[in-house]
């Protein structure tokens, strides 16, 4: 994927490869999360706007890097407010939390900018080319990447795998799960947050509907269904296909796109069950087990 | 050189979403009854090959999501290299692609962008021109009215205002609040509400207790058959009374009939023109649907525009084609029209649903303007 | 006259609330679907109505008639065709939620795309009661009364029904242990097929009924979606009761933001009192402890 | 009355029963003793339609072939299966549970019959009947599900370990409340672990060991056969 | 010095008193069984010493440490381990993983390559080590219940709190389990046990404390309490005085 924009260098890829690494990212962060707690959450928007605004209130005050500070301790702490209120709650309440908090949140900017400022939407004039952002995304991929990797690896993947199998277990294994839960919770906010903020030169002008718009956290929360939340490489392969999925529909079926899409929905959720990654580690692992049965 | 097979026009429009009502009522038809009446006629004439060319569309959904759009539009360039593209719906998308257009040259006729800084965009991206007018010309337009009606001592100076809670609301109450202040009207209750509001009856109890002389909506098309129905119901009967966009839609007509009589709102079309009456005539046959009486037109004439300069420059050379849209003069369906500093002066910015034709009242300078009926007849239940 | 023109509204629009979330509460609390296109449906049946009424020229009541067994009918067929092989297949009740999310998210296009193909991205509105009743002095329109009205009478019969009848008993123990439900004679798939196709017929009369009032598009389902989701989760998940009750809280809440705060904040209210119900009683309003 | 004829089961490759074949008649106590892991709740699980058994096999019941049943018409069949694990509905109350357990025709006419019986049974229930079974203790869970099978009025009761959990008191007296289900007419098939109390109160026994039927005989021979001795009653 | 100190402890649900003035000591190295008829709040008491609930009033002091307040996750650090009446195992997980998952986070825990090691160990020890790969759900119940005590002895706890955790065994899996826990304490370990299988409890618990609607009812030698006129009414009934 790296090599993307270097050999192809037309603004067509590139601005596909960019669209690639914006749900890549925000769906492997959302796995950091959500994969092995199992708690599903719809909040990805809310961060997401909020590295925006950030951007669009900052951008043009202060350097990118310092922009980019800004937005990810916003992030963190809004996440941290967050984790510490809602992570008693479970299963579908805090589905439907998380997605009445990025309500919450994009009612009270608007109210904000309709009662303070008397101008909803905002511009964003910063010159930044396709590449840089692609470029920015990419290394946020990487870094999350490589973060679920560490994660998964250390004490803190195991207590969440357990957080996520039975809580009340957890908490009788002399798991904090509440401090296990928000720290996650917040490292996969921060990366959604970026996201947000690296994305948002690209659209000139904002305003919270577009910003805070429900549509990409149920995309991102499909896409990592779909590849498998509970391995680290499975929200991309998710994304992979759905995203090309989507161009292909969006470009041959102008017209039939949602009924189509539909369908195919529904057919990877009746053929591909528990995710593209599991079905691959299937496929693969088959002649293993039997070799150890055996054995 | 050879003449070009066809001309590949795109456009990239929501199907879904938010963005879906107002791109399926104002943009989508105009743009298919434009390539169906420029194919049947052969194409657009190409003087340099002396030869009429037929247009092929390539279209997109952007399912109302900007990055959608913005991506979009980007293959319509590079990959699909189209040679022109007709733009998207509503404010934002069109600010947010601007750039990419600008850069690539292509012309961006905005029949569907509003805003106050029209000005200062333009001279940011050479490609944009603003037809629509800005948030703020609109409530002046209003207010003079208004102005004029107290002058002719038919209402009082009590205004109340609602709007909607988006940019469109804001930007709109915002101006409507200085020329309120500038005409000396009161504002006796100024008030915003959330996009999917699913009940202002406790609002307009509250505006009805007031009885203002003229109530303000800056609402979107759903709120304001909320408004309109629940205004009804209440007999909530103020002798000016405007709502926002969706007053000038067909489906609004269908539903209220005669029952709109004397409602207000913007944009307005001249009901007496010949042209616009064809223009309705021709719509309805070719879509099924008469148009809105705001944007429609407007997005016809850009067409028409674009049409227009093609045809002038006779072969698809887009910096020629540019030069053309700024400085040429056209014939649309509004009249002759001509830029300047890449916006479009002179539409009708207040209407009036008037004998079933939602007449353009004001600005009164305009050509076919007809006076408000003030105070606006009572509801009939 | 202020106490009587407010409770008139939040009764109303409370109403509106019931009728929307009622279909879904059935869906989810007891035939345990996730219906993500609950909206999509609603829309679909506000579609069918104003077919019926203004192509066809019905009286639309007896839309109302006709879409309550078409419904029952479609979401019955729903339930066998789409969703059994799930439930089928489903090792826990986890995995049958994420898997219902999924394939309803799938529906909803499908049926949202199907409404766009025929009618468009429009919006669409017809006139039916528009006119005001007269309650003490305030009016209020007849359609929303009426709307109110179906969800608040057929809210407590369908609560008194499932609480009392034997057979209501029965739907609930499918909801709350649906493995366990053949060890008294119940056969889990059709009682929750009855259940989805009960709700569904629901979500049509909600359709119809919104449709009388409220001007619709093909997309906009989504907001329906969610608005009943967040009424299902206050009032407790499958409790009409609960649902009921909730919708009436989320009516009186806004009604009296609009009117003593700012309607700016309606839905920042709406949302900040879910959040607060969640925090305080994460079981929901009515809910009990411990599902 | 119940007759199991060659029934084999399996969890994937796993073969849980082999070939099962056992009797029981009307008001007979038979019980099922086993190892750990030995396959018996497994052959409660097939008789009560939850683990689908191999072709082949066949389960009669009062002239009914049970196993072309589906599941839940197994009650008005006649068999009431009281699982391990209990399945009760947690989020009902006492009452509505016993209700539910006479959902089936069959066992409406002698609903309220039945009801009394039940509480008369378990005391403690009618204390409680309008608790939510879900915050009950273990115990009283145990209670509710035995006697919400009762209510089905059944012809042949599975019991999968019911003793488990129950204070030395309520154990016994939940024997006595299975001795007299059995003088009621209904044959019961008893799993248990405790095969000192059940061996005293049935009539019959089987012993299982890796889903294979390896013995049989009334409860005094299983008493007094020295292998049983060791390996189930405790005998050094 | 006593290791558990519980005084005045009260808990209620709704209007029902499930635990109601509830006093008792435990010392280091004993076996105390907690008994007492079904739903006399046995139960209740296991999970307010463990921190599941919080206690309505009331103390508990633990080794110096006064734990009522506490989360159960510093309890189960503390040195407080427990099993469930309703088996609690991570399903999805291997009995190993199962178990590593109890030593990652004590005080001095164990992650990786040791910890796999000692999971083994402690395996073999509940007699499960053949199975360590397999998922937890595939276990019968009986090997769940023992899945879960290793997990518990993972912690390396002072204080190990079984809750029926001997029901449904057979008579010679018994003799096992009495001799497992026999020998835990043999190295110091000190437990509290709920159970109704007598023969268990007369052969493990050095005392007994008899509980009856919340209340203690009895408490002394096993034998003793065993034989009081109260407890047989109220617990054993007369087949098993
Ligand atoms: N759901 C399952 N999946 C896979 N294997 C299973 C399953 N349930 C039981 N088994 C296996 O089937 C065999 C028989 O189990 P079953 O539960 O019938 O034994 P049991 O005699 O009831 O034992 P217990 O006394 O422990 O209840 C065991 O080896 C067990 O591991
Ligand atoms: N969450 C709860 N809500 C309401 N009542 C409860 C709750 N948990 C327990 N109870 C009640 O408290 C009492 C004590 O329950 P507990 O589980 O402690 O009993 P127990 O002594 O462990 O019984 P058993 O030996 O049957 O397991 C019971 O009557 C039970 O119904
Ligand atoms: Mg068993
Ligand atoms: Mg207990």
């Amino acid at each position: 994927m790296a090599a993307l924009p270097i050999v192809v260098p037309g603004d067509y890829l590139l601005s596909y490869g960019i669209n690639l690494l914006q749900y890549g990212t925000l769906a492997t962060a959302w796995a950091l999360f959500s994969g092995p707690t199992r708690y599903i959450s719809l909040a990805t928007t809310a961060f997401f706007g909020i590295g925006a605004y950030t951007v669009a209130v900052l951008g043009e005050a202060l350097p990118w890097p310092a922009v980019l500070a800004v937005a990810l301790l916003i992030g963190a702490l809004v996440a941290l407010v967050v984790g510490l209120s809602t992570l008693r709650l479970s299963g579908v309440h805090f589905v439907i939390f998380t997605f009445g908090l990025t309500e919450l949140i994009r009612q009270l900017v608007t109210w904000y900018e309709v009662n303070v400022t008397k101008s909803i939407g905002r511009y964003i004039f910063l010159d930044m080319s396709q590449l840089e952002i692609y470029w920015q995304l990419l290394a946020l991929l990487a870094l999350a990447l490589l973060t679920g990797w560490l994660i998964r690896r250390s004490r803190l993947g195991l207590a969440l795998r357990v957080i996520g199998e039975d809580e009340t277990v957890a908490r009788h294994l002399g798991i904090n799960t509440t401090a296990a839960k928000v720290l996650l919770f917040t490292i996969s906010s921060v990366f959604m947050t970026l996201v947000g903020a690296v994305m948002s030169p690209r659209w000139t002008y904002i305003d919270p509907a577009i910003v805070f718009n429900a549509n990409l956290s149920f995309q991102v929360l499909i896409m990592s269904l779909l590849g498998g939340a509970g391995h680290l490489l499975g929200p991309l392969a998710g994304v992979i296909p759905l995203t090309a999925l989507f161009e292909f529909l969006s470009a041959r079926f102008p017209n039939h796109f949602s009924v189509l899409l539909g369908v195919t929905f529904l057919v990877i959720v009746y053929l591909v069950p528990n995710g593209v990654v599991e079905r691959v580690r299937l496929w693969f692992r088959r002649p293993a087990a039997m070799v150890a049965k055996e054995a | 050189d050879e003449a070009p097979k066809s001309i590949r026009i795109g456009w990239s429009l929501a199907k879904t979403g938010p963005n879906a009502p107002g791109g399926d009522t104002t943009l989508r038809p105009n743009y298919e009854m434009w390539v169906k009446e420029v194919n049947a006629a052969g194409g657009l004439m190409l003087k340099a090959y002396g030869k009429r060319v037929p247009i092929e569309v390539v279209e997109y959904d952007d399912r109302s999501s900007t990055e959608e759009a913005v991506r979009a539009i980007d293959r319509l360039i590079s990959q699909d290299k189209v040679d022109l593209i007709l733009p998207p719906w509503g404010t934002a998308v069109n600010l947010a692609v601007a750039p990419m257009l600008a850069k690539h040259g292509y012309p961006q006729l905005g029949s569907t962008a509003l805003t106050d800084k029209a000005a200062e965009f333009a001279k940011r991206w050479p490609s944009i021109f603003f037809m629509l007018g800005s948030g703020g010309s609109y409530a002046e337009a209003l207010m003079s009215q208004l102005d004029a009606a107290r002058k002719a001592g038919k209402i009082g100076d009590k205004v109340a205002m609602l709007y909607v809670a988006d940019g469109f609301g804001v930007d709109a109450a915002t101006a409507a609040r200085k020329a309120a202040a500038a005409h000396n009207f009161k504002l006796v209750l100024d008030k915003s509400y959330p996009v999917g509001t699913q009940d202002l009856s406790p609002l307009l109890n509250e505006v009805k207790g007031l009885s203002p002389d003229a109530f303000i909506a800056f609402s979107y098309p759903p709120d304001t058959v909320l408004i309109s129905d629940q205004s009804r119901v209440l007999s909530f009967n103020p002798k000016i009374f405007y709502t926002g966009v969706g007053t000038q839609f067909p489906f609004f007509k269908a539903k209220y009939g005669a029952g709109a009589e004397g409602q207000m709102s913007l944009g307005g079309v001249d009901g007496d023109s010949q042209l616009i009456k064809e223009y309705f005539k021709r719509h309805k046959d070719l879509t099924g649907k008469e148009p809105d009486s705001w944007g429609s037109p407007v997005t016809y004439a850009s067409l028409q525009v674009l049409q227009q300069s093609i045809e002038r420059v006779g072969k698809i050379d887009r910096p020629a084609i540019l030069r053309e849209i700024k400085t040429g003069s056209f014939e649309t369906v509004l009249g002759p029209i001509k830029f300047e500093n890449q916006q479009l002066s002179g539409i009708f910015l207040v209407g009036q649903w008037q004998n079933g034709v939602f007449q353009g009242v004001g600005p009164s300078a305009i050509k076919g303007a007809k006076p408000a009926v003030i105070p606006k007849p009572v509801w009939k239940n | 006259m202020l106490l009587v023109e407010l409770t008139l509204a939040a009764l109303t629009l409370g109403g509106l609330y019931a009728l929307i979330a009622m279909g879904l509460t059935l869906q989810y609390g007891v035939a345990r679907i996730m219906n993500l296109s609950h909206g999509e449906f609603m829309i679909g049946a506000a579609f069918l109505a104003y077919w019926l009424v203004s192509a066809q020229g019905l009286h639309p009541l007896l839309a109302l008639c006709i879409a309550l067994p078409i419904g029952f009918a479609l979401q019955w067929l729903v339930y066998q065709t789409l969703l059994m092989p799930l439930v089928r297949r489903a090792p826990s009740p986890a995995a049958l939620e994420v898997d219902s999310i999924l394939a309803t998210f799938g529906m909803l296009f499908i049926v949202q795309g199907i409404a766009l193909v025929i009618f468009g991205g429009g919006y669409f509105s017809y006139d039916y009661l528009s006119m005001p009743v007269h309650v003490m002095g305030t009016a209020v329109a007849a359609n929303r009364l009426l709307a109110a009205g179906f969800a608040i009478v057929i809210g407590l019969v369908v609560y008194v029904v499932l609480v009392r009848s034997r057979w209501g008993t029965a739907m609930r123990a499918m909801a709350g242990a649906p493995r366990f439900a053949h060890l008294v004679g119940i056969n889990p798939r059709s009682m929750a097929a009855f259940a989805f196709a009960l709700g569904g017929a629901l979500v049509a009369a909600a359709g119809v009924l919104v449709s009388m009032f409220l001007p619709f598009s093909a997309s906009m389902g989504v907001t329906f979606t969610m608005k009943a989701l967040v009424i299902v989760i206050m009032g407790g998940v499958g409790n009409l009761m609960g649902c009921l009750l909730a919708a009436l809280l989320l009516g009186i809440v806004e009604t009296l933001v609009t009117r003593f705060i700012d309607p700016g904040l309606t839905l920042a209210a709406t949302f900040a009192i879910f959040l607060l119900v969640l925090l305080l009683r994460p079981q929901g309003l009515f809910g009990r402890v411990g599902r | 009355m119940l007759e199991v004829n060659g029934l084999s089961a399996s969890y994937g490759k796993h073969r849980a029963l082999d070939n099962v074949n056992i009797r029981v008649d009307a008001g007979e106590l038979v019980v099922m003793l086993g190892a750990n892991g030995a396959g018996k709740s497994s052959l409660l699980r097939a008789l009560g339609g939850m683990l689908r058994p191999h072709p082949g096999a066949s389960v009669r019941l009062a002239q009914q072939e049970l196993l072309t049943m589906p599941p839940h018409r197994l009650v008005e069949a006649g068999l009431a299966l009281v699982p391990e694990g209990r399945g009760v509905f947690v989020d009902l109350t006492v009452r509505e549970n016993l209700r539910l357990g006479a959902l089936t025709p069959r066992a409406r006419s002698s609903e309220i019959l039945n009801y009394e019986r039940v509480l008369d049974l378990f005391p403690r229930l009618s204390e409680r009947l309008d608790q939510r079974v879900g915050t009950m203790s273990g115990g009283e869970q145990q209670m509710v599900a035995v006697g919400r099978a009762i209510m089905s009025a059944p012809q042949i009761l599975l019991l999968d370990e019911p003793s488990l959990g129950l204070s030395p008191l309520m154990c016994h007296e939940l024997f006595r409340a299975i001795e007299r289900i059995r003088e009621l007419g209904v044959g019961v098939l008893l799993v248990e672990q405790n095969a000192n109390l059940s061996l005293r109160i049935a009539d019959r026994g089987y012993l299982l060991e890796t889903g294979r039927v390896v013995g049989q005989g009334t409860a005094k021979e299983l008493r007094e056969d020295p292998a049983v001795q060791r390996a189930y009653l405790g005998a050094h | 010095m006593s290791m558990l100190k519980i005084k005045g402890l009260q808990k209620s649900f709704g209007g029902l008193r499930a635990v109601d003035g509830l006093d008792f000591e435990v010392s280091r190295g004993e076996v105390v069984g907690l008994l007492g008829p079904n739903g006399s709040g046995k139960t209740t008491a296991m999970n307010l010493i463990s921190g599941a609930l919080r206690p309505n009033a009331g103390e508990i002091i633990f080794d110096s440490h006064r734990i009522d307040c506490l989360p159960p996750h510093r309890i189960a650090r503390l040195g407080v381990a427990r099993t469930f009446q309703l088996v609690k195992v991570l399903g999805s997980m291997s009995c190993s993983e199962n178990v590593q998952a109890g030593m990652a986070f004590r005080p001095q825990h164990a992650f990786g390559a040791a910890a796999r090691e000692e999971a083994l160990m402690l395996l073999e020890r509940v007699g499960l080590r053949h199975r360590a790969h397999v998922a937890a759900s595939d276990l019968t119940y009986i090997d769940q219940k023992r899945l879960e005590l290793a997990r518990a002895l993972a912690l390396r706890p002072q204080l190990l709190l079984l809750d029926e955790w001997l029901a449904g065994l057979n008579p010679s899996e018994l003799r096992e389990g009495i001799a497992l826990i026999l020998d835990l304490r043999a190295q110091g370990l000190t437990v509290v046990l709920v159970e109704h299988v007598m023969d268990a409890v007369r052969a493990l618990c050095d005392r007994c404390i008899v509980m009856s609607a919340g209340i203690k009812l009895a408490e002394g030698k096993t034998n003793a309490v065993l034989a009081r006129e109260d407890v047989i009414t109220a617990y054993l009934g007369v087949d098993h005085a």
